[in-house]
Parts: structure tokens; C-alpha cells; sequence
């Protein structure tokens, strides 16, 4: 045979329609599962987009920042890799500690990421690329300082607990760590969207995100809006980086965040970005949508390659997202 | 003492000066305007006072504190409020929002149920569309809501930029009435308009700007008779 | 039980979402769950028959020699540092200890980074080629830069050892100047294979490789020892990859008794612990690139059913190189191949002080050598590999690695 | 090493260097006598000078808009908007801010497509073409918001405009083929001349973004002449001019119309509209409200109504 | 670095470049041959101070400091002149490594090509690359392009990851390398050998200088600045704005291509490892810190990026961090990167300034990134 001919016959993508078929409900609840954690990621790019029109590259490195906090809170309760005996009211109360300690940790690093790189930015009015390369470079001096002070590997495991089925649906298991995840996510993202459409302070928000001049004219403090997008980001990435260690418990690692920070944008662009529940939606669907790809293409990278995919093709054929641009149009 | 005092403001953007040095004034109960080209720098002006763009060189004085560095956004609670040029509705939130922003800085918030009313008093329009959401009102509704926002924060100094910009006649008529009736309640207001017999009617005095200087000042009365004025403004000579 | 279990989800998500910043007070110690039900119980090993007559670095204390330098190539700093650190003490202690002993003889030890990186190391070792005063190497530890770099050292006629590279295809480039301080992945595949079966009475296995060079050769040597053993349960991972759930759940189907993981430690523990912590009760044999005390870290309690197989002899139970290396290493145990590090160091130090001052000297001198070291009996044939290599065996015991005996 | 020019070029370049002109030709021109001047100016200006097949004869319409509505949303920017452009005439676009002056220039030029109705250009419905394939058909624009290329000399803004007109591929320009030295020299050529043209050629080295406003307003029409276009727009060329910097530029647009160009002019200032155009169209409310010789447009009601607004309480 | 040393050096530079601007052409050539020359013998002169042994070999850190200024180069194609920020270029670094690996190595099923072939090979199949990626994504604003071609970049070395035939990290061994031997036997273009490959790549690197050159002053050149600083007017001012930034993406490409056969060639070995995002940023912040725009500036970035962590061994584990902060630090203080933006769009603009008015231009050292702000007080 031409060699050509040898290389091109050699099989590049198997499609394992049939594990897709058998495995399709387990797929799509573990993808919720995923979805919950990258729509709450998704709603710092979200949010910075909406009020700043600018990708603030470096949530990823927030998000992971979240995560560390997570290991070394629950390590130093003396969790580890496996499973602990707990009552549920003590582990409930050693996990809440670490969700706080890493909503603190992910919020200040968020934080201090907008006084110390990006104001001076703003002040000179800098464009859009400048801001994206310094974001570039906040998200990858944050990764090596991980990287120095941790080392190139993960970190041991964290187990919170062993999950256990609680009910079947459709011949597949929903165990107990799905709910909680996406439960407690639903959660955050409606005490998120209600802070942002029902109070003051989100109306600022919302102001400064549909027209900052004006906002600042009705005597909206342009700095403190911003400043609390920033936070309201770091906050929920610190949520989500508790159920990402419940989920994943080794992907404690310098270089986490980077993946799944780009499926987290892509989950912002997919709901529209600047969009509260496009945020949402987004994330659910991209979970699911790269866990079929994952089984139907057989390896975990396919996963990354879906979403990638996913990403180019809503920004080719509807830019805007499924719900549409911009942070105060979320109530249409 | 006057309410609204600039001395000798200029502002810049980037190598191109766009006010050079403008001195005016504003009294308390007052409606004054400015008139002027495009590109004069009226616009700048107001942005200028209500803090949006930094100075280059002078001062601002309001009620007689110097405020030329203060933030824009403690303006408005010191009684600075805009009805920006185009408006500036924000078209994602309902007109009852659109208010609630105009009340935001607000400390004594006990009373903005009041401000409603008022609001709704003068733009009968407003109440009907309540939970409108702003970007689909008219052009006319949107100018509306612009001013009864600009209402809300109970402002010692009402600044209108182009309130009849874009707007059909009876619009304008209207518009126009209200800014005297708000005048007549006891505010003081700073006009920037293009429809310069309207405004030069309504207004106590008046300064015209060229070019980021001001090259005339006067009543109301006195510049519509100037003849100058008119040729500039219409071409009659 | 399900009752109770939705109970906790909905406190859980409850009080995770409303973020009371509350916390209680910490009543936890990590049980050793996990179920390394083993049935099948091999004793541990505490004692290694040292050769007699084992060479070591001091030799006879009177050698005459000046000027000459030995250098070590591999991975002091980047993602895979520990190992290259490992060989680099113990090729340090060695050169210390042949310096103390002669006085008239002083070598001395370049050391060259490569980061582990084949798209570094040739440049590295191009400069180390190019000083003329170092006629002998050890390294590189890895297949990777060592098949990158054989060339320039086969080119400038420099005899390299390396303590810890195990493809197979490296002694089939035709070089002269490679040599293989341990066996190679032929050896261990099969030997893995026998150790699974006959020491772990293992009849249902499950292969499970990595997408490294060194991960596939393995894999495909264990496999045709294995056979029909394997033949029903195999599956691939990558470099980097994190969560294995869907090899997991191949796993827990296929219901083996012992899982053969093929590759290296950051992916195998994580491997190791999910299957575990899923209710796996079999056994978890992987080799080298496994066998570290990072696993334990990373693995966790969930480490207690894991096997490994090693063409390294454990230099820790050898008391004297131990406390020795302590001294090296800043009071770290030996690691894997720091005794291999040790007695390749050894060898080109016995060949300085029979009096060789040039790169063809040792080279022939290597050649040629016929001699115990502390971990093994040395001799090359042409290849560049050992006539006789011996894969040992080791498991996790409290927490430990530790010994039990030799597989072949 | 700072700059690195002399790599890339070819050197068989070195060998033609220009006599060196203490000043240049702006420089020289200040040393000419009146009659020198003038012939050097008419030159410049046959070199500016539009060197086009037209299809309309002169004082036939040129472009015409037929019934063009424009709708943003719910807001009616255009509504039903029709006029012509006589080529050789200098046609004036007048109306209060917002009337719909600036939405009718771009559906002109492409920017905006109409909701509904048609833009003609020589009986030619521009239809959905894109703005650069519209430049090339001949329609071309100065924005009331400068818009230079600012890290661009102004010689290389003006060569951008030329461009438009140029064939030569990305093959040709790697390999600086034959058509594409012909071009380039073509093209600076003209361009110097059409910065003389305007009067900034004593500029021409520097970056566009350092110029003074004034210039900056005249070098955008340079650069939009340098398209060659039938018909120039010009967005409020005069907006934060003072009355002897307009004085100057109805000079240049008579100047532009003189040499051979159909203007149309958006401008707010009523004294330079009526010092300068031919004819003029008021829009008023996305309406068109009048339309005449400026004259008639002075005296009509509806057009001083919504300029200088209707008298108190009076009818509208 | 502090804004008052900026200040001090602005001048100097701009003296500089001004002095170079006055000079003939055939005076620009006296002192540009030497500095040739001078470039050409850096790898057998290996200077003591510069030299970066004993940690790495000086001929093939030579080597990989000339092949990062031609990566930037390329990039600085795409990013630098027509101002679109292209996050994944290793994709097409990668790209090159892969098409000169799968037509040379005994690894590969596919026919074996001599090496040579394989470098315009590579040109083409990764400017083919270029134009796929390019059609759809190029409509799109500029920090949604970013992150799209950031994900091609992850999307080809996943692929190559979990594609059988690209043989993920096992990757292709003995890639070729152009032909020829020493009296003694040995290969010319050994891997251990860089002063050869040093030179191949510095002539190709200058033919690359050239071309670009030749485009940069031409209407492409013009469309790519006119695109860059107001895409809108570009178009209004008749520049086919897609097409041109389509070429931009294709011509970067092909250079990234030619890059990475290059790379594959030198080192002899190809796999999955080299590809990832830290090194698209590596690319990325050699052409930002010379000065994105400026030829002269990215290749001075690519050394810095290049020669440091080479030089510096003990720095080799800082050298993402340190990059990492030069690009924060750089762009609050200096976006403009250390030289700045400067290009010449006039094939005979020298000429014609001189006989318009007796001067040559002015010299700027503004951002190329920094034109979009334009747009935002405008509009």
C-alpha cells in the first residue's frame, strides 16, 4: 500500500458510538456536574466582561488559588487521599471552612490581580490587547509562583467523602457528590443573580456595565463597582474550586486552572458572555457536551478539544451567545 | 455667592485642547445656557463640571467648595445631576430602575417615594411605562426619562446637555416647558442646546462658545437680538 | 441509607451555598479505609546480600592521576528533578569517598542540567562533549534525552553510563560508548508479569499504560508475558491526566485482581487512589517510574495494596551506603538508582586509578569490565547491555516502601 | 543596530539618490516668485485631478437615494429619505443633531444598509456590497470624528487612500514585481501632490496623530481624495474650527469642486453651507423637509423653524 | 524598570534611530555589512561575556536565540503589523515540527522527503493552517480572537496527544537534516552541531527580513498598519480588510511553519511536550518586549527571551515567572515594548520626503497594540 495511503487509513478518531449510547445518562449527569463548576467559574469572566468589556485572563489562576486554599485547609484537618469517617455535621462544617477559606483566598487574589495590574491599566485608558497580555501575564506569574513554591506536581488527593448513589434515573446512578455540587452551585448562581438584578448595589453593577459615564453621573463609585465584580468573581471561583477538588481531588497542581479556565470562557461566550444565566446555561451545556465528546472520542483530551470546538463555532455562527450579550439585558 | 463658578478651565484630549480656559458662572435659581457649533466644546463643558473629564488647567467652585479634583461620583451627592448628551438610558433596565438610579446616591432615602411622584407629575408618560425597560422607549420617552433620573437625586445643579437632540416638535415644546417648570420648583439649571431660540428664550443668560473659547455672553434676550448670533445660527444676516 | 444520604446532600448544599461563616471544631483523624484486602501476603525482605568482593570508590587509596574530571547529565531542576538528584548524590558520594581515600588522585564532577527535556540536552551535552578534561559520564537518566544525545557522546568516543534509562532500543543505535547500568524493560516487562502471577497469584489482570515511550514498551513486554491473563482489560492514559474515572469504572467492571499500571508516578498515584477510593480490592503493581515516595504521598493510604518492580536494588537496606548517602544528600534515604548512580561511578573511578587519562582509555576500560558492584555483577556485552540483570521486587508496607526480594 | 532599512532594499536602488534640496519643495516654494507658484500649483492640481471614466455627464445626477429608510430597532433613523447629487456640484446635507445626517452619510458609504429603498450611483444600485468594493466604486469620506491612521505619516495615509485603486498582489509586493514599483511611485507621487493640494505638505513626514486639528481635518480629506473618488463626502469638516480656519476650507472645497469633484457636504455651521454649496437638502426627524438653492433655503419656514427653533408656544 | 530611566533613554534611542534615518543609503549599508558579518561569526567567536557555556553550548544557544528571532518575526507578521493578537502560534510552530517529522523520520508511515522539501512544505501546509483557522475566526474582535486561536494552539498538541498516527510523546525520532558531511565523516547539520544550523537559520531569518520588508512597504504593509490603528476606516478607505489580515495570518503562519521544521530538523526529535501554551506566550512576550511592530525590536525581544534563561542556567526554573512579570511590568509602563513601533510603508518614502521637504520622518516609539484605543474615544 502507498504509505500515503497506510498513513491517512491509520486510524486518526475512533467514534465508541456504543459506549456513548450505554454510558449517555451517566455522561449527562456527571456532565451537570462538571457544567456546575464551569458556570460558576464562568460568572468571574462573566462579570469582569460585563462591567470592563476585557477578558481577565488570570481568573483561571484566581480559580486554582481556590483550590490550594481547599487542600491545605482540608489537609490540615487531616483529610487526604482516602475517604474520612465524619458525622455529617462535622464534615459539613470542615467543608464549609475550607469554601470560606477559599472564597477569601480566590476573592483577595482577585482582588489585589485588579489594583496591581489592571487600574494603573485603566487610568491610562489603555485598549483591549495591552489589557489581555498583562492579564497574560498576571495568569502566568501566578502559575510559576505556584509552580516555585509547590513544584511541578500535584498535590496528594484530597477526599471529602466516598460518593454513594442516591437515586437511579434512567438506568444511570446519581451519587450524592453530583447533587451536592450542582445543587450548591444552582444556589451560589441564584444568590449571585439576585445580588446583581434586585439590589443596590447590583444596579450599580449593572449600571456601570451598560454605560459607565452615566453610571458614574448618578453618582455610582465607578472604582468600587469594579472592585466588587472582581470580588463577587474571586468569591464564587472559590466556591467552585471546593466541588473541583471534591470532583477531581488530584488536580491540585500549578497548571490546573488553565484548562478548565479556558472551558470556563468558553461556557461564558456559549451563554452569552456579560450574562448572568447565559453563564449558567453555558457551563451546563459545555459540561455535558465535552463529557459526551470524552466518551464518544475515548480519550479525556477530547473532552478539551470539544470545548475548544464548541467555543470557535458559537463565536463563528452567534457571537453573542444563546442569551445574548451584556450584564443588564439578562432579564430579557 | 455663586452656585456653579469656573475659572479658567481647560481640558485636553490627548494633544488636542478642547477647552481653553472657559470662566463662567451660574447663581442659584438661574437657567443658564450655553449655545455653540459642534465641536465647540459645550459637551466638554458639562462633562467637565460633572467630573468625567479631568482638567487640564483651572478651577470649579460649587456652593463655593473647590471641587476640581473630587470624584465624579461625590459630585452628584454634593447636588451635581446630568441628563447626559444622547441621553445615556440604560436600555438593559426598566424606567421604575432607570429612577431608582437616579436616587442611588441618596442618602436620605425615606423621601424618594416623593421623588417618584414628582417625577411622574411632571412625565404622566414615565408612569405609564413603568417597567418598560429602557432601550425600547422613544426617542422623546427616552429624553424624558433622562431628566426625571437627572430629578431624582434632588439636585442643586440640574445640567441638561441637548434635551431636545433628535426630537420631533411637540417633543421639544414640551421638554422645554418642563425644564422652566423645574427652574420655577427651584432648581438651578445649565443648558448646553443647539436650538438656540428655545434655549436663549428660556434662559436667564446666556454664553456662547466657539472653539473652546466663550466669545460672548449675555441675557437671554440681549444674544436673540444679536445679529451676529443669528447669522451664525441660521445664516440670516 | 439513601434517606440519610439525600439528608446530607441537602445540608450540604445548603449550608455550602448560604456561606455561614461558621466552623466547627475539628474531631477528625484520617481512617486508613480504602481495602487493600490482601489475601495474599508476601514477607518483607530486611536483608540484601552484599557481594563480598564489591568494588567500592575508595579502592586501594594510593592511585596517581590530575586533571581528570567525571560529569553527571540529567534532571537537576524541572518536573522530573528527584530522580536525577537521586543518581546525582550518589555518583557525588562515590567521587567523595575515592577522593578522601587518594589523596594523589583527585577527581573531580561537572554537572549538567538537561532538565530532563530531549529538546534540551543535546546543547547540554554538546558542551559537556566539548570539555576535554571530563572523559567519563553518567547519564542521562532518562530514555528520552539519552536517545537524543547518544549520538554526540558515540561521536567525541565519551563512555556514559546511565543509572536509570530502560528503553530497550536505546543499545540498538550501534553505539559503543552507551552503557546500561541495570536491566532494561525487556527484562522487567516479563518479570513484572511473572511477579504478578506466581508471587500474587493474580488470574485476571488489567494492563494500564501511559502514552510514554517507556510506559508503551513496558506495557507491550508485561502483555505478551501475560497473555490471555490481560488480554481482556486493557486501557490508556496521558501524561497530565487527572481525573481517571472512565478507566476507573473499566476497571471495577472487569473485576481484576491486580491492575499492572505502566508508567509514572504522577498519574499512576491518582490512578491508584480513585481506584481505591471506588471500592477496588485488588492489587496495584506498577514499575520505577512508580516506585517513589512521591507515590506514598500522593496515593496516600490508598498506597497499601500497591507492588512495584524495579531493576533497582533497594540501597537502603545496605546500612553503610545509606548513612553515608545521608551525608550527600542532606540526610535523605537513598532513592531509586542512587545506588545505581553509585557503583556506575565507581566503575569509571576504578578505571581513573588503573591510570586511563583519555575518553578511549575508559571506554575500552568499561568495555571490558567484568566486576561486583554493591547492587549487581557488571559486565556489558557489546551492546552496551548487562549480561545478567536481576528486577526486584518491593512493596508498601506502613506507609513504606519496602523490599521483598528478587523476581529473577 | 537601531534601524533596519537598509536590509530589505534592493541595492541597485542606492544608486539614484535625489538632489538634496535644503527644505524640499515646501521649502523652494517659499522662494518662487507669484508666476513660478501658480504653474507649480496647476500642476499639483493636474495631478490631483480626478482621471476617471464617469458615467453621467456633468450636472446629471451622480448618486441618488430613493426612498432609503433606515431603522434602528424600534427608532426610525431614515425614513423614505430621496435626493440626487448633480455630479460637478457641491451639494449641502443640513439638520439639527440627530435629524439623520450622519445615518444617511453611511448608508451611502456602505456603513449602514438600508432598511429599505435604494442608494444609485450612476443608476447603479449599490446594493450589498462591502464598504471597501463601495470606496472603489467611487464614493469616498472624511468622518466628523477624525479618523487618521495615527501611527502613519501623513504621506502614508494619503498612499492608503490610493491604494484603493491599486492592483498589485501580495506575490507582487513580496517580490516588488514590476507593477508594483510602477504603483508605488505612482502613488507618492500623487499623494505629495494631494498634500499640497490641501496645504499640509510641509507636514508630510510626521506621524498623523501629531498633527494640529487642523491638519488633522485636511489631511482626511487628502486621504480621501486619494481614492479617486466620483463623489467626496465630507462629514462636518469644519467642526471646532474657528471662522478663519473655515474661511480656509471653503477655499479647499471650491478648490475641490474646481478641479473636477462632486461634493457633498454635511456641516452645521450655516454661514460656511451657505458660502459654499450649490444646492442644499435639509433633514429634519430622519425626514427630508426642503430641498433648494441655498437662498431659498434661508427663507424657507420649516427649515429656520427647526433651526433656530419655533418662537414660544407657537405652532409646529 | 522606572519611568524616570525611560525618560533618559526615550532620547538616546530616538537619536539613534534619527542619525540612521539621515544617513545615505550607501552609508546605512557600510555599517549594516559588518554588523552582518558580525552576526554570522557570533557562534565561532563565542565572546566570554556573551557566551553561555559552560551551561549550554554557545552555537546552539545561538541557534536557539536565531530561531526564536525568527518565530518573532512571524509573529510580529500577525501581532505586530496588523495588530491581531494571536495567542496560539505555537500551533503553527507545532505544525511545522510535525509536517518536516512525518515526511523525514523512519518513524512515520509516510514517503520520505529530503529535508529541504520539507521546509517549504511546511510553509505551505501551515499557511493552508493558517487560512482554515483564519476564514472563520478572523471576523471576530480581538480579544475573542485571542482566546480562539489560544484554543488552536491547545486543539494541536491534544491532537497530537491523542492521535495514533502523530504518536502523541513517543513522537518521531532521527527527523533529517539537510545533507552533507565533513572530510571527517561526521554530519554537517548535527544535532550536537549548531553552528551550521545557526547559520541556515540566521540566512533564512534575513531572506524572511527581506520579504516582510518588501511587504511592509507596499500596500500590504499599509492595509496591515491601516487595519491595525481603525479597521472601520480602513475599509472605508477601500482596503479589502479580510483578505488582508487573512494574508497576514497566512504569511505568519507559514513562518511559524518554517520555524518548527527547522526546530524538528536541529533536534532531531519530535513529540508532544514542546507545544504547549507557556511557550506560545514565550513567543508572544519576545515580540511584545522588543516592541511588537518593530522589526528590529522583536528580534531584540527573541534574544532577550531566548539568551537569558540559556545564559542564566539558575534562572532556567524562573523563567516563566520572570517573563511573566516583564509582560505586567511592561505594559503598565511601557506598552510600547523597549523600542517600540517602527515602520517605514513607503517602498521609496526616504526619496520622497527629502525632495518634499528636505527631511526624513519622524521616529515613534508608540505601541502597535496601542492604535485600538483610538477607536474607543471616537466612537
Amino acid at each position: 500500500m502507498h504509505p500515503l495511503t497506510t498513513f491517512l487509513a491509520d486510524a486518526w478518531i475512533n467514534f465508541d458510538v456504543g459506549s456513548l449510547r450505554d454510558q449517555f445518562w451517566s455522561n449527562t449527569f456527571d456532565g451537570l456536574t462538571y457544567g456546575a463548576i464551569y458556570a460558576l467559574v464562568a460568572m468571574g469572566y462573566t462579570l469582569v466582561y460585563g462591567v470592563l468589556n476585557l477578558i481577565n485572563f488570570a481568573h483561571s489562576e484566581v480559580f486554582i488559588v481556590g483550590a490550594y486554599a481547599v487542600f491545605f485547609v482540608l489537609s490540615g484537618l487531616g483529610f487526604g487521599p482516602s475517604a474520612p469517617a465524619l458525622s455529617i455535621g462535622a464534615l459539613v462544617a470542615d467543608l464549609l471552612l475550607a469554601m470560606v477559606a477559599a472564597m477569601l483566598v480566590s476573592a483577595a487574589v482577585a482582588v489585589i490581580l485588579e489594583r496591581v495590574a489592571y487600574r494603573p491599566l485603566r487610568r491610562k485608558g489603555v485598549p483591549r490587547l495591552v489589557f489581555l497580555i498583562t492579564a497574560i501575564g498576571a495568569s502566568f506569574t501566578i502559575q510559576y509562583l505556584i509552580f516555585i513554591w509547590r513544584g511541578p506536581s500535584a498535590e496528594p488527593a484530597v477526599i471529602m467523602f466516598r460518593p454513594e448513589a442516591v437515586f437511579t434515573v434512567f438506568g444511570a446512578d446519581i451519587d450524592d457528590q453530583q447533587l451536592t455540587i450542582v445543587a450548591a452551585a444552582l444556589v451560589l448562581m441564584l444568590v449571585a443573580d439576585v445580588f446583581v438584578n434586585r439590589t443596590r448595589l447590583g444596579r450599580g453593577v449593572r449600571a456601570v456595565a451598560q454605560d459607565p459615564d452615566t453610571a458614574t453621573l448618578m453618582g455610582v463609585n465607578k472604582e468600587r463597582v469594579i472592585m466588587l465584580t472582581f470580588l463577587m468573581g474571586g468569591l464564587l471561583a472559590g466556591a467552585a474550586s471546593l466541588f473541583y477538588v471534591m470532583k477531581v481531588p488530584s488536580g491540585v497542581q500549578y497548571s490546573g486552572g488553565f484548562i478548565l479556565g479556558i472551558k470556563a470562557f468558553a461556557a461564558a461566550v456559549l451563554g452569552g458572555i456579560g450574562n448572568i444565566r447565559g453563564a449558567l446555561l453555558g457551563g451546563l451545556l459545555l459540561g455535558v457536551v465535552s463529557n459526551y465528546g470524552q466518551t464518544l472520542l475515548g480519550a479525556s483530551q477530547w473532552s478539551d478539544v470539544v470545548a475548544f470546538v464548541v467555543l470557535v463555532v458559537v463565536l463563528m455562527f452567534r457571537p453573542t451567545g444563546i442569551l445574548g450579550e451584556s450584564l443588564g439585558k439578562a432579564r430579557v | 455667592m455663586a452656585l456653579l463658578e469656573l475659572s479658567d478651565v481647560s481640558v485636553h484630549y490627548g494633544r488636542i485642547q478642547a477647552l481653553c480656559g472657559i470662566t463662567l458662572t451660574v447663581e442659584q435659581g438661574e437657567v443658564v445656557t450655553l449655545i455653540g457649533a459642534n465641536g465647540a466644546g459645550k459637551t466638554t463643558t458639562m462633562r467637565a463640571i460633572s467630573g468625567i473629564r479631568p482638567l487640564s488647567g483651572g478651577r470649579i467652585r460649587f456652593q463655593g467648595d473647590d471641587i476640581t479634583r473630587l470624584r465624579a461620583d461625590l459630585r452628584v451627592v454634593r447636588g451635581i445631576s446630568q441628563a447626559p448628551e444622547g441621553r445615556g438610558v440604560f436600555p438593559g433596565m426598566t424606567v421604575q430602575e432607570n429612577l431608582e438610579m437616579g436616587a442611588y446616591a441618596r442618602r436620605d432615602k425615606k423621601s424618594v417615594p416623593e421623588d417618584f411622584d414628582r417625577v411622574f407629575a411632571l412625565f404622566p408618560r414615565l408612569a405609564e411605562r413603568r417597567s418598560q425597560v429602557g432601550g425600547t422607549l422613544s426617542g422623546g420617552e427616552q429624553q424624558m426619562l433622562a431628566i426625571g433620573r437627572a430629578l431624582m437625586a434632588r439636585p442643586r445643579l440640574l445640567l441638561l446637555d441637548e434635551p431636545s437632540m433628535g426630537l420631533a416638535p411637540q417633543f421639544i415644546q414640551q421638554i422645554f416647558r418642563i425644564v422652566t417648570e423645574i427652574n420655577e420648583q427651584g432648581t438651578t439649571v445649565l443648558l448646553v442646546e443647539q436650538n438656540a431660540r428655545q434655549a436663549l428664550t428660556r434662559a436667564h443668560r446666556a454664553y456662547v462658545l466657539e472653539t473652546g473659547r466663550i466669545v460672548k455672553s449675555g441675557t437671554g434676550a440681549e444674544l436673540l437680538a444679536d445679529t451676529s448670533i443669528k447669522e451664525a445660527y441660521l445664516g440670516v444676516a | 441509607m439513601s434517606g440519610a444520604r439525600l439528608v446530607r446532600v441537602l445540608t450540604l448544599a445548603a449550608v455550602a451555598s448560604l456561606s455561614v461563616a461558621g466552623c466547627a471544631a475539628k474531631t477528625n483523624s484520617g481512617d486508613s479505609g480504602g481495602g487493600a484486602g490482601s489475601n495474599v501476603d508476601i514477607p518483607v525482605v530486611s536483608q540484601l546480600p552484599v557481594p563480598p568482593n564489591a568494588a567500592s570508590p575508595a579502592g586501594s587509596g594510593n592511585a596517581t592521576c590530575s586533571g581528570v574530571t567525571i560529569a553527571y547529565a540529567g534532571a537537576e531542576t524541572g518536573p522530573n528533578a528527584q530522580l536525577g538528584i537521586n543518581i546525582l548524590n550518589g555518583v557525588q558520594l562515590a567521587i567523595n569517598e575515592h577522593n578522601q581515600a587518594n589523596k594523589n588522585c583527585q577527581v573531580a564532577l561537572k554537572k549538567f542540567d538537561t532538565e530532563g527535556d530531549p529538546g534540551k540536552a543535546p546543547g547540554v551535552v554538546t558542551q559537556l562533549v566539548s570539555e576535554s578534561d571530563i572523559i567519563g559520564v553518567i547519564g542521562l537518566p532518562f530514555s528520552g534525552e539519552s536517545k537524543a544525545t547518544g549520538g554526540t557522546f558515540q561521536q567525541a568516543n565519551l563512555v556514559h553510563i546511565t543509572p536509570s534509562a530502560t528503553n530497550p532500543a536505546l543499545t540498538k543505535n550501534g553505539w559503543s560508548t552507551f552503557f546500561r547500568a541495570l536491566g532494561n524493560d525487556a527484562v522487567q516487562g516479563p518479570a513484572a508479569a511473572k511477579f504478578i502471577v506466581d508471587k500474587l497469584k493474580a488470574n485476571k489482570v488489567c494492563v494500564v499504560q501511559d502514552d510514554s515511550d517507556y510506559g508503551i514498551g513496558l506495557a507491550t513486554a508485561a502483555n505478551q508475558a501475560l497473555g490471555d491473563k490481560a488480554k481482556d482489560c486493557q486501557d490508556k492514559v496521558t501524561t497530565g491526566q487527572k481525573d481517571f474515572s472512565a478507566t476507573v469504572s473499566k476497571i471495577m467492571n472487569a473485576k481484576p485482581d491486580a491492575v499492572f499500571y505502566s508508567g509514572y508516578y504522577a498519574e499512576g498515584a491518582p490512578l491508584d487512589q480513585q481506584l481505591v477510593n471506588k471500592g477496588f480490592t485488588g492489587k496495584f503493581v506498577a514499575p520505577d517510574g512508580v516506585k517513589d515516595d512521591k507515590f506514598l504521598q500522593l496515593a496516600g493510604d490508598a498506597s497499601g495494596n500497591a507492588y512495584f518492580t524495579c531493576p533497582c536494588v533497594p540501597g537502603e537496606l545496605l546500612q553503610k551506603f545509606s548513612d553515608a548517602y545521608k551525608g550527600v544528600s542532606g540526610g535523605q534515604a537513598p532513592g531509586t538508582y542512587s545506588l545505581e548512580g553509585y557503583d556506575a561511578t565507581t566503575i569509571l573511578l576504578k578505571g581513573i586509578d588503573s591510570g586511563i587519562k583519555d575518553r578511549a582509555g575508559l571506554t575500552n576500560y568499561v568495555k571490558n569490565y567484568d566486576g561486583d558492584g554493591f547492587s549487581k555483577h557488571f559486565k556489558w556485552d557489546a551492546t552496551g547491555e548487562l549480561a545478567t540483570s536481576t528486577v526486584y521486587g518491593y512493596k508498601v508496607d506502613h506507609g513504606k516502601i519496602v523490599y521483598v526480594g528478587t523476581i529473577s | 543596530m537601531s534601524q533596519e532599512t537598509g536590509l530589505q532594499e534592493v541595492p541597485d536602488e542606492a544608486g539614484e539618490e535625489h538632489v538634496q534640496v535644503e527644505g524640499g519643495i515646501v521649502a523652494e516654494l517659499e522662494r518662487m516668485t507669484p508666476e513660478e507658484r501658480a504653474e507649480h500649483e496647476a500642476e499639483v492640481a493636474e495631478v490631483v485631478a480626478p482621471d476617471r471614466e464617469i458615467a453621467v455627464g456633468f450636472g446629471e445626477t451622480l448618486l441618488e437615494l430613493r426612498e432609503v429608510t433606515v431603522r434602528f430597532g424600534g427608532l426610525v433613523a431614515l425614513d423614505a429619505v430621496s435626493f440626487g447629487i448633480r455630479r460637478g456640484e457641491i451639494l449641502g446635507l443640513i439638520g439639527p443633531n440627530g435629524a439623520g445626517k450622519t445615518t444617511c452619510f453611511n448608508a451611502m458609504t456602505g456603513v449602514y444598509r438600508p432598511t429599505s429603498g435604494q442608494v444609485l450611483l450612476e443608476d447603479r444600485p449599490l446594493g450589498r456590497r462591502k464598504r471597501h468594493q463601495i470606496t472603489r466604486l467611487g464614493i469616498a469620506r472624511t468622518f466628523q470624528n477624525i479618523r487618521l491612521f495615527g501611527e502613519m505619516t501623513a504621506l502614508e495615509n494619503v498612499v492608503v487612500g490610493t491604494d484603493a485603486r491599486h492592483r498589485t498582489s501580495v506575490l507582487g509586493a513580496l517580490l516588488r514585481g514590476p507593477r508594483h514599483r510602477r504603483e508605488e511611485a505612482e502613488a507618492v507621487e500623487r499623494a505629495m501632490a494631494l498634500l499640497e493640494f490641501v496645504g499640509i505638505a510641509d507636514r508630510a513626514a510626521d506621524k498623523a496623530r501629531n498633527l494640529p486639528y487642523g491638519y488633522q481635518r485636511r489631511l482626511e480629506i487628502a486621504r480621501a481624495l486619494a481614492t479617486e473618488p466620483k463623489l467626496l463626502c465630507l462629514d462636518e469638516p469644519a467642526a471646532g474650527f474657528n471662522p478663519a480656519e473655515k474661511e480656509q476650507l471653503m477655499g479647499l472645497i471650491r478648490k475641490i469642486r474646481d478641479d473636477g469633484y462632486t461634493v457633498l457636504l454635511i456641516e452645521h455651521d450655516m454661514r460656511l453651507v451657505m458660502g459654499v454649496t450649490d444646492r442644499i437638502v435639509v433633514l429634519e426627524f430622519g425626514k427630508k423637509i426642503a430641498e433648494g438653492l441655498p437662498a431659498e433655503i434661508r427663507d424657507n419656514p420649516a427649515v429656520i423653524a427647526a433651526y433656530l427653533g419655533v418662537p414660544d408656544d407657537g405652532a409646529a | 524598570m522606572t519611568s524616570a530611566r525611560n525618560e533618559s533613554r526615550r532620547p538616546h534611542l530616538q537619536q539613534l534611530g534619527e542619525w540612521w534615518n539621515s544617513l545615505p543609503r550607501t552609508r546605512q549599508w557600510l555599517v549594516l555589512i559588518p554588523v552582518v558579518l558580525l552576526i554570522y561569526a557570533l557562534p565561532v567567536l563565542n565572546p566570554p561575556i556573551l557566551s553561555t557555556e559552560p551551561g549550554t553550548n554557545f552555537p546552539i544557544a545561538c541557534f536557539n536565540a536565531a530561531r526564536f528571532a525568527l518565530i518573532a518575526l512571524g509573529l510580529n507578521v500577525v501581532v505586530g503589523q496588523a495588530g491581531l493578537l494571536d495567542l496560539g502560534y505555537v500551533g503553527f510552530f507545532a505544525v511545522g515540527a510535525y509536517v518536516a517529522a512525518l515526511f523525514t523520520s523512519p518513524d512515520s508511515a509516510l514517503a520520505k522527503l529530503p529535508y529541504l522539501v520539507t521546509l517549504p512544505l511546511a510553509m505551505v501546509i501551515t499557511m493552508f493552517f493558517g487560512v482554515v483557522l483564519g476564514t472563520p475566526t478572523l471576523r471576530l474582535r480581538g480579544d475573542y480572537l485571542a482566546i480562539v486561536t489560544l484554543g488552536f494552539g491547545e486543539i494541536v498538541r491534544l491532537l497530537a496527544t491523542i492521535v495514533p498516527p502523530l504518536k502523541g510523546q513517543v513522537g518521531f525520532q532521527e527527523v533529517g537534516h539537510p545533507p552533507g558531511r565533513l572530510p571527517d565523516g561526521s554530519l554537517i547539520f548535527a544535532s550536537s552541531n549548531g553552528t551550521p544550523w545557526y547559520w541556515l537559520v540566521v540566512t533564512l531569518t534575513i531572506a524572511m527580513l527581506m520579504l516582510v520588508g518588501n511587504l511592509e512597504r507596499s500596500r500590504v504593509g499599509r492595509a496591515w498598519v491601516a487595519i491595525r490603528e481603525d479597521e472601520d476606516a480602513a475599509q472605508i478607505m477601500g482596503v479589502p480588510t479580510f483578505k488582508f489580515k487573512l494574508w497576514a495570518f497566512a504569511i505568519g503562519a507559514a513562518i511559524g511553519g518554517l520555524s518548527g521544521a527547522l526546530f524538528a530538523g536541529e533536534v532531531g526529535f519530535v513529540n508532544n511536550q514542546k507545544f504547549d501554551v507557556p511557550t506560545s506566550v514565550l513567543f508572544l512576550a519576545a515580540v511584545v518586549l522588543g516592541g511588537s511592530g518593530n522589526k528590529v525590536g522583536v528580534l531584540l525581544g527573541a534574544f532577550v527571551v531566548s539568551y537569558v534563561p540559556d545564559r542564566f542556567t539558575e534562572l532556567a526554573n524562573y523563567k516563566y515567572l520572570i517573563f511573566g512579570l516583564a509582560l505586567i511590568i511592561l505594559m503598565i509602563f511601557r506598552p510600547q515594548g523597549l523600542l517600540g513601533a517602527r515602520q517605514r510603508l513607503l517602498a521609496k518614502g526616504r526619496e520622497a520626503y527629502q525632495r518634499l521637504i528636505g527631511r526624513p520622518e519622524q521616529v515613534s516609539s508608540e505601541s502597535a497594540l496601542a492604535a485600538e484605543s483610538a477607536k474607543g474615544v471616537g466612537a
